[in-house]
């Protein structure tokens, strides 16, 4: 999904920061806050080789919309990208990567924050973790 | 009536497989749904959270749910 | 400055955004936050044409250094990138950047905006707008 | 004694020039550096505010000056 101010993706290919840096920069922002997720080598203590993302990919894109337009109506920012991988990572991979652009630095700061803290709320992508000695659905059990 | 439910994460794996069909009796809300899943596998009264979408939108407990409504389970999500 | 945790750059080349963020990624960082500073078109309504950075250069690393440590003392970061850019830049172009890495994301927002915020308090770099009938340093005047 | 002073940004213009060289009483501090540049130029009033830097530290009004420091004329920055 994506119109001049908004870009959503939920794709299986590696994703590129600089894709999402180009599509929110324009001359009028001052700043541009960027959030860069990456896969970490330990759960508890446990070596993860590798991720699954799987997701409910219609209402994904369409939570991951939501999130942007509120954002967009919360603070005053001038554009956002949330792009989403799914599929198979390796560690130290990108899951996910969120940009925002605003004139003044705060509006972007805080609304880079609440993107990826709602995102991590409500958007339907479950997260399994493979170790040597089994799996795990992220989060899944208290 | 039938109604189809799809089960992502760990649910699918509570439940044997991607797609199922369930019986409900007509007028059934979520929270009825959420109480035939717990009959199908007590395991689903262990997870953190269990949310119900319909049609891609979120419900509530008290949400009625009709005979082709595209019904998902939604245990804790791990995006990001 | 370089060492394993801070990277500090001021430099007359354009700024690489992933030259930061590899900087800071590592196995075992969950997030990497950026700050990616831009150079606006407008100044109260007049179009500026380019800008030119000037640093007190030795003060002015010693000082990016200065925030990078007290960043790492302050919040619980892995690692720290600042780079600014001197010189001749035109609209668009990217004066500054701040990658953080940390294992909850938090830390990094946290971490970036101090960084940012303290930098355009105490580093000393000046920026001379020039417009069409004539030029300003920044902020000088009340 | 004579002490040797940096200005950049628009201190530089309100001296005419990047390099400047001042005679100062010996024990001399930062504030009396400050008054004399008032004296150089009263535009120095209108300026948000002025720091010094002696030897790459920023100073003190009370800060005593060298000889051999070197001494930095800091106007509002402006970097990031």
């Amino acid at each position: 999904m994506k119109n001049k101010y908004i870009d959503i993706q939920l794709t299986q290919e590696t994703l590129v920061l600089s894709e999402c840096v180009n599509f929110v920069s324009s001359d009028s922002a001052g700043g541009i806050v960027n959030f860069v997720g990456t896969v970490r080598n330990l759960t508890k203590g446990k070596t993860v080789l590798r991720l699954d993302f799987e997701a409910y990919e219609p209402m994904a894109v369409s939570e991951m919309q939501k999130i942007a337009e509120k954002a967009l109506e919360k603070f005053d920012i001038q554009k956002i990208a949330i792009h989403h991988r799914i599929g198979v990572l390796s560690i130290n991979e990108v899951p996910v990567i969120i940009s925002v652009s605003s004139s003044h630095r705060n509006a972007a700061f805080e609304a880079c924050q609440f993107a990826i803290d709602t995102l991590k709320e409500t958007v339907p992508i479950w997260k399994k973790e493979h170790f040597e000695d089994g799996e795990i659905w992220v989060s899944a059990n208290p | 009536m039938k109604i189809r439910v799809l089960c992502f994460g760990i649910t699918k794996e509570l439940l044997g497989g991607f797609e199922q069909s369930f019986e409900l009796a007509k007028g059934s809300k979520v929270i009825d749904l959420k109480q035939l899943l717990l009959v199908k596998n007590q395991t689903f009264e262990k997870l953190a959270s269990l949310r119900i979408a319909i049609n891609e939108e979120y419900c509530e407990d008290e949400t009625e749910i009709y005979e082709n409504d595209e019904v998902v389970l939604i245990p804790p999500v791990s995006g990001g």
